[in-house]
């Protein structure tokens, strides 16, 4: 049994020989060219979504400029387009939120329609019980009882993943099932509205509606507070402990709960937290739209959000204008039937295309870069 | 050799984007011949065999098989042309059974499958009782230890008929026993006349068992070697070479991460006379393996300040259980936990973070990285609340970006930039990574287990150093590791762990590898540490 | 008894087809969420095919040709460009729902008689169908039911007792092992979508070939969405998720029973009966309910992270 | 807007927006039928179908903001947006359904009203007349003021037909659910119910498939909107026709004629009608032929009961 004399420490200390081939430190792009890198093949599928699209539209035998040009332009061509527009763009990008910030820990929440229509009740019960209180107690009051209401659908969904492991993706569609019929029943049978011909609740005080902006169409104020929020979350998400925990759960529960983040309870926060935003999108069609909870408030909001949530890749900074561009389209895409008398239908197979063709551009940026 | 060899690849280059992996990389191998493929991280060896086994597409070059040109589109090929690999990671199917992993993707003969599957049992008994390798048929794998699994892989290959078994690092989880008797199977093997190609970072094992041996650096053949015209000396030469500069004789950590050094080889000095002050005291520990079992029971450990304790087993003997108990990751059914005079037992892991409790996993992949996540998130994780990496309430990028930046170029990093991301790097690369952050924790107490698997000599002699650095600033060190040369070497105190409990102690510098090799699988009666 | 088992069996066929559809891909790995707009598809596709052709077969395999289509396309996307899968889901969920109106509109368009076809007879097994409570609903059926009953076992037979099955299953839980040992996990994914997403179409088909004797807009009405959450349910398991239909269709006749008879509480809470029964069964099924482990995810050989 | 340039500048540009697709032969169809007639008469026409009411107040003012002269929305969960938007744009006229008489109708807005419990009351009188088990479904989509109208309407025509036969009222939870509507329909059979008052929309075609293979003359179902005696003559008892063409013309000429604003009430001989099948027993039939003249002559006066069914 042999000891070798310890032999003095090699010329620079602890340092091992560099690594063979090292490469030096480079970045591609810089900012610019990643703006270009971004912006480019977006509009490039837009683009070719819309050759194709239109071509079909043209087989048909309507008129493809007509219908794409109102796509495409409507949105800015008038004031109206533009309100109604950003009317829109909340909903979206509140529901694309419900998705992203559980997706950032890993969990797929497909239950922010539930949420949606959960909060737009919860606003509506207090924008209607309170009706008369003055707006600076009514109206925060009925946003907060909708965000509660959206984080609390959300939280059984959380409490029975993180208690009895029921995979969110079951729980969530589930539940939305559920909501339907709950609002149905608030809807006509708690604060039925008799003359509305259709399941809604009585109107909500003057204090709960959302004050507007401009001359009629006003612009509700809800659109001020969700560009706020979404400033806040990019910040929160990346600047925050806690945003950083949440995307390290998302990227490897195991890793992360050895170096002391909470894993099971973040994700359950991370359902909670898009139940709330989801449950904001809700009060803020009430109390900005539609002035009352309407059955069918919910429209395709949840695909839409799911795919803005996507297209985002886990950027929340990049989310708020993803949702944009989807805004816009499906704005555009509801005159499109106006102007050119296209179906209603080719509306959905416009958007499926431009979806594929953002996918496959973003394939192609990939392959172009990875080249470079 | 004379007649035709058995594999010839000629010329092989393969690139990934910028990266030119194989530079024009020639190999033969003999038929009845050990071949082994040594080379730094990063080297190409795996890259290479991954060209054998159709898993990568080469750019260029050929590969003939007894002579004859073949081309390598898919691993179905490489099979049908008798090639067979184990991987540096395993690819099992967690939720299978023995038998079933091994017979996944080959038509079984006899009508039903039933039937099918009786027949591959018997073959396996065959072929496992024909090599030494034996397995539980009907165990699902992923209640497997390691070693085990490793087996399994092997089996796996030779199942399908191999005539070039490759093995990439194959013998990083294995005891001395266990090393024995896998070159016992391998030698069979060629015996019979298949081929074997070893890929591994171990000199001393390539000499035992390997007749020929090929040396790989930055993606380029250096040479190729009999083992009658080389030694232990010679090949690190060629190995460490031209990496820095003129070769001086091998330091005694060299020496041991080379596997060169003489068994049973400490470095520094002797703990003899070494006293230590208290640093952490383990106490009446119990907790649970992951199927509720309590596989370690009544734990006790004292490690004194600046001490290394070693842990010595064969995987599956509850190192991982103890890690994570040692680490606070894994709650504690009883006993107490302190270090210092902080008891740590009973608080969520963040405060074990916080008191200066290190860990490095054994598996990287799994608890040590966030793969998508640039190395900038990968190093400040764990301490991402602590005061060291935020301004105000928030993280401050810039700063971790920087520390970022430090660690890659002290560390030798292998990658772009902060950014790369970790699930991009090489295995080796993936462990400096997990190793900058637990240093620059400044740990009080360090658990390290594996620390420098499939790690190169540089990094291993790095890894010592950092280690050696820590306790000198009164850091209290636990090596779990299943390369016994290593706890040896590095540790003041040596124990054997078996069935989660010591199964005796030594002072490094009184160890005979292969007693505590007999009481790492449970052979003799443990003694006390030797006074 | 009879008379309830009679009113949940359709309701039965059209979950357990689209949910063994569905479990199909998803065991090679591929998370089809296209469901919704494809049974709307194969509803419109049956539905025009059986009235112009005037055969309803033709009608059922025409709907499963497109789904089929509908798969390929979904597999080539994710496969070949490995595109999200679940993106390309929602984008070909969108395309087929408004493809199926589209087709109804540009055959039928607009008429005050709508084009009605006779629904599928049924087969009487002789003596079977005598059996007191259950010969009649069990016995008594038109083919789907009788190719839904076969279907399932044959893909428990396939997934749980052939080596085929074993390596196909494989290809879903680490495709990475299966590709180093030679299966084709391409091959495998592929073929399991075209074939699972024809059978989404048919169940789709069902509707108008069975309940309404034609298609009518949003006839699927969400049902698309429920045979993910049966799939979940049944832990992707083929005679699970048989049972976790029977499940789904005879809380829902309840739910509508309940209300015929006129309890007292408003309909609605019974109509959430079998939404809020599933989850809390959801509550006990952690034991079965686990799913392939690389649902939903690409694979690339080359690269590190998927695998 | 492109379909605008069609209408030469005399005439007026009439916009209607429909609930669902035209292609329903149902409700929606009715609508396209009417602008087809204003067509006829000059007009220029657009339309927007399968609006959700979410999406109304937007639809709407696109069609005021490309110019159109009268917006129609077809169906009176439309009301109160449409009455909103008028007030917003009072040179603009509007038309809009509404169950009843609204309070502060805009001075712009036009109001069908389709008066459902009116034309409902014969069915009462002939599905009582009809059942031989006494029991009679009415299958509802969803639980709505209008249809509980229906409803009471019902009970009214079978407390006046003399006979006694209990009505069940269900809902399916959506007019246009074709599967639930097959499935209810199952059920209030096998429940003894051998009369069905549907009102649906699409979703009444699922209704006539549960008929299917019961016996003929034993089952009888209803039908609103359009008749559908071809999905199923042998059980097919009765429609309540409507025609959304008259009121339309009838406004657009009060408005051409300068009044902007009224209530158009629907009603026999006004857009809505009674047919009965040709299967019907005759007794049956002419009880409820009567009903019809009764209500038509002020002698039975049909009462409004917008309130809930439990
Ligand atoms: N999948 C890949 N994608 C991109 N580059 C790769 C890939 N695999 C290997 N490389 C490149 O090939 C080089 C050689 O890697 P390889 O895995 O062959 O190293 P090695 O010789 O196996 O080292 P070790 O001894 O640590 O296993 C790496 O430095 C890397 O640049
Ligand atoms: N999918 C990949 N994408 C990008 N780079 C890769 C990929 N796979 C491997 N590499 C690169 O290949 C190199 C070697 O990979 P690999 O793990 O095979 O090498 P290795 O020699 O085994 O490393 P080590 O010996 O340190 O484990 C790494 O430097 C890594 O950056
Ligand atoms: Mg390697
Ligand atoms: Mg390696």
């Amino acid at each position: 049994m042999s000891t070798i004399e310890q032999s003095p420490p090699a010329p620079g200390g602890g340092t091992p020989p560099p690594a063979p081939g090292a490469a030096p430190a480079r970045r591609r792009g810089g900012a610019a060219g990643d703006v270009l890198w971004t912006v480019v093949p977006y509009a490039a599928s837009v683009l070719l979504a819309f050759v194709v699209g239109g071509v079909v539209i043209a087989a048909m035998g309507y008129s493809a400029t007509d219908a794409l040009r109102a796509v495409l332009t409507s949105s800015f061509e008038s004031r109206f387009g533009m309100v109604e527009t950003l009317h829109k763009w909340v909903p979206i990008v509140l529901c694309a939120y419900a998705f992203a910030l559980p997706l950032a820990t890993g969990k797929f929440n497909i239950g922010a329609e539930g949420q949606l229509l959960l909060g737009a009740t919860g606003g509506a019960a207090i924008g209607i019980t309170f009706s008369d209180l003055p707006a600076i107690l009514l109206l925060p009051a009925t946003l907060v009882a909708g965000v509660l209401a959206g984080a609390l659908w959300a939280g059984i969904a959380a409490v029975l993943l993180v208690r009895f492991r029921v995979n969110e993706v079951l729980s969530t569609v589930l539940l939305n099932f559920v909501s339907f019929k709950v609002i149905d029943w608030v809807a006509t049978k708690v604060w039925p509205d008799a003359g509305a011909g259709h399941p809604a609740t009585t109107p909500v005080g003057e204090g709960a509606r959302l004050p507007l902006i401009g001359e009629a169409p006003g612009l509700h104020s809800g659109v001020l507070l969700v560009v706020a929020l979404a400033i806040f979350i990019a910040v929160g998400m990346r600047f925050t402990p806690t945003g950083f925990e949440m995307r390290a759960v998302g990227a490897n529960p195991r890793a992360s709960l050895v170096n002391g983040v909470r894993t099971t309870r973040l994700a359950g926060a991370g359902l909670v937290l898009g139940g709330a935003a989801a449950g904001l999108a809700g009060a803020i069609d009430v109390a900005g739209l539609h002035g009352r909870m309407l059955e069918g408030m919910q429209s395709n909001f949840l695909i839409l959000g799911i795919i803005v949530g996507l297209m985002a890749r886990g950027s929340m900074l990049a989310l708020p204008f993803v949702a944009f561009g989807i805004a816009v389209l499906e704005f555009g895409a509801g005159t499109m039937q106006l102007v050119a008398a296209v179906p209603v239908e080719m509306v959905l197979v416009i958007e499926a295309l431009i979806l594929l063709f953002l996918l496959l551009s973003d394939l192609a940026r990939n392959r172009l870069r990875g080249a470079a | 050799m004379t007649a035709t060899p058995r594999l010839e690849m000629t010329e092989v280059v393969k690139t990934f984007g910028p990266v030119r992996a194989l530079d024009a990389v020639s190999l033969e191998v003999g038929a009845r011949e050990v071949h082994g493929l040594l080379g730094g991280n990063g080297a190409g060896k795996t890259t290479l065999m991954n060209v054998l086994f159709g898993l990568y597409r080469a750019d260029s070059g050929a590969v003939r098989i007894d002579g004859r040109e073949v081309t390598i589109t898919s691993p179905r090929d490489a099979i049908e042309l008798g090639v067979g690999m184990v991987h540096q990671t395993f690819l099992q199917v967690d939720t299978y059974t023995v038998i079933e992993n091994v017979v996944l993707g080959t038509t079984l003969e006899g009508g039903s499958h039933r039937g099918g599957l009786a027949a591959a049992r018997a073959k396996i008994a065959e072929i496992s009782d024909r090599f030494g390798l034996d397995v539980d048929p009907d165990a699902v794998v992923e209640e497997l230890p390691v070693g085990v699994r490793q087996r399994v892989e092997i089996i796996k290959a030779l199942y399908r008929g191999a005539s070039v078994l490759i093995l990439d690092e194959p013998t990083t989880n294995l005891t001395p026993q266990e090393v024995d008797a896998l070159f016992a199977s391998l030698r069979t093997m060629v015996a019979e006349g298949m081929s074997v190609i070893l890929i591994t970072h171990k000199i001393r094992e390539t000499l035992a068992v390997c007749d020929r041996m090929t040396v790989m650096r930055d993606g380029a053949r250096v040479q190729t070697l009999e083992r009658t015209e080389t030694d232990a000396e010679h090949l690190a030469a060629i190995m460490v070479g031209e990496s820095h500069g003129t070769y001086q004789a091998p330091t005694v950590t060299e020496a041991v991460a080379l596997g060169t050094a003489p068994a049973g080889t400490v470095v520094g000095e002797t703990p003899a006379g070494k006293v230590f002050e208290p640093g952490v005291s383990i106490a009446g520990v119990t907790v649970r393996n992951d199927h509720d079992v309590d596989l370690v029971v009544g734990f006790d450990l004292e490690v004194g300040r600046g001490e290394v304790v070693g842990f010595a087993g064969v995987a599956g003997n509850g190192q991982v259980e103890l890690a994570e108990a040692l680490a606070g990751v894994r709650p504690l059914r009883s006993g107490t936990i302190s270090v210092g005079d902080m008891v740590l037992s009973g608080r969520p892991t963040a405060q074990w973070l916080d008191a200066g409790v290190a860990y490095v996993p054994e598996d990287r992949h799994r608890d040590g990285i966030l793969p998508t996540s640039g190395i900038t998130e990968n190093l400040i994780l764990g301490s991402h609340r602590s005061a060291r990496v935020r301004r105000g309430g928030l993280i401050d990028w810039r700063a971790a970006r920087q520390r970022a930046e430090e660690a890659i170029a002290k560390f030798a990093i292998r990658a772009d930039s902060p950014a790369t991301r970790a699930g991009d790097l090489s295995g080796g690369n993936i462990q400096r990574v997990i190793l900058a952050r637990a240093f620059a924790h400044e740990p009080r107490l360090l658990i390290l287990h594996n620390p420098t698997r499939g790690l190169d000599i540089g990094s291993t002699r790095f890894v010592y150093e950092q280690i050696r650095a820590a306790t000198a600033g009164g850091c209290s060190v636990v090596v779990i590791s299943e390369d016994l040369d290593e706890v040896i070497a590095i540790s003041d105190r040596v124990i054997a762990l078996y069935h989660g409990s010591q199964a005796g102690e030594w002072r490094s510098d009184q160890v005979d590898p292969y007693e505590v090799g007999r009481r790492m699988t449970g052979l003799g009666t443990p003694v006390g540490g030797t006074a | 008894m009879t008379e309830f088992l009679t009113l949940v069996v359709p309701m039965w066929v059209v979950f357990t087809l689209a949910a063994q559809g569905t479990i199909l891909s998803g065991r090679a790995g591929v998370f089809n969420v296209t469901q919704e707009g494809v049974m709307a598809l194969g509803a419109s596709v049956g539905s025009v095919v059986a009235y112009k052709m005037g055969s309803n077969l033709g009608g059922l395999l025409v709907a499963f040709a497109v789904g089929a289509l509908v798969g390929l396309v979904l597999t080539y996307m994710t496969t070949q460009l490995r595109m999200d899968q679940f993106v390309v889901g929602l984008a070909l969920f969108f395309a087929a729902t408004g493809a199926a109106g589209l087709l109804y509109r540009e055959v039928i368009g607009v008429t005050m008689t709508p084009p009605k076809i006779d629904t599928l007879a049924k087969i009487d097994i002789p003596v079977l169908s005598d059996i007191p409570v259950i010969g009649e609903p069990l016995f008594r059926q038109d083919y789907v039911f009788f190719f839904v009953v076969l279907l399932s076992v044959a893909m428990y037979w396939f997934m749980q007792r052939t080596s085929a099955g074993l390596d196909f299953r494989s290809v879903g839980e680490n495709p990475k092992a299966a590709d180093s040992l030679g299966i084709n996990v391409t091959l495998a994914r592929t073929w399991s979508t075209v074939v699972g997403s024809g059978l989404v179409a048919v169940a789709g088909a069902y509707f108008p070939l069975h309940f309404t004797g034609i298609f009518t807009d949003g006839m699927i009405a969400g049902r698309g969405w429920l045979v993910i959450a049966l799939a979940f349910l049944g832990g992707w398991r083929p005679l699970y998720v048989v049972a976790g239909a029977a499940f789904f269709a005879g809380m829902d006749v309840l739910g509508q029973k309940a209300q015929v008879i006129g309890l007292g509480i408003p309909h609605q809470f019974i109509e959430m009966l079998p939404f809020v029964a599933t989850l809390l069964v959801m509550v006990f099924a952690f034991r079965w309910a686990r799913q392939p482990a690389h649902l939903g995810l690409n694979y690339d050989r080359e690269s590190r992270l998927a695998g | 807007g492109g379909s605008a340039d069609g209408g030469d500048d005399g005439a007026d540009k009439v916009a209607g927006i429909f609930s669902g697709p035209v292609t329903d032969a149902d409700l929606n169809a009715l609508g396209l039928d009417a602008l087809k007639a204003a067509e006829k008469d000059g007009a220029s026409v657009s339309y927007a179908e399968s609006v959700a009411v979410p999406d109304i107040e937007g639809k709407l003012r696109q069609y005021v903001s490309s110019g159109y002269t009268v917006v129609w929305t077809h169906g009176s969960q439309f009301y109160d947006a449409t009455a909103k938007v008028a007030k917003e744009n009072p040179d603009v006229n509007f038309i809009a359904e509404f169950d009843g008489v609204p309070e502060d109708q805009p001075e712009n807005l036009w109001v069908i009203d389709r008066n459902f419990h009116t034309v409902f009351y014969p069915l009462g009188v002939l599905a009582a007349n009809l059942s031989s088990t006494g029991k009679v479904g009415y299958l509802g989509g969803l639980s709505l003021p209008f249809s509980y109208a229906e409803v009471h309407a019902l009970e009214q025509g079978i407390e006046d037909s003399g006979k006694d036969a209990d009505l069940k009222p269900v809902w399916t939870g959506d007019f246009n659910d074709t599967v639930k509507a097959t499935q209810f329909t199952s059920q209030l059979l096998s429940g003894g119910n051998d009369v069905i008052v549907s009102s649906l929309n699409l979703g009444v075609v699922g209704a006539f498939e549960a008929m299917k293979g019961t016996e003929a003359g034993e089952n009888w179902i209803t039908v609103k909107y359009t008749d559908k005696s071809a999905n199923d003559p042998e059980h097919y008892a009765a429609t309540v026709l409507y025609d959304f063409a008259k009121p339309l013309m009838a406004i657009l000429d009060e408005i051409e004629s300068g009044t902007t604003t009224g209530v158009y009430v629907m009603g026999f001989g006004k857009g809505a009608d009674v047919s009965i099948g040709d299967n019907v027993p005759t007794e049956a039939k002419e009880a409820a032929e009567q009903a019809v003249a009764d209500v038509e002559s002020g002698a039975t006066e049909v009462e409004l009961d917008q309130s809930e069914v439990k």
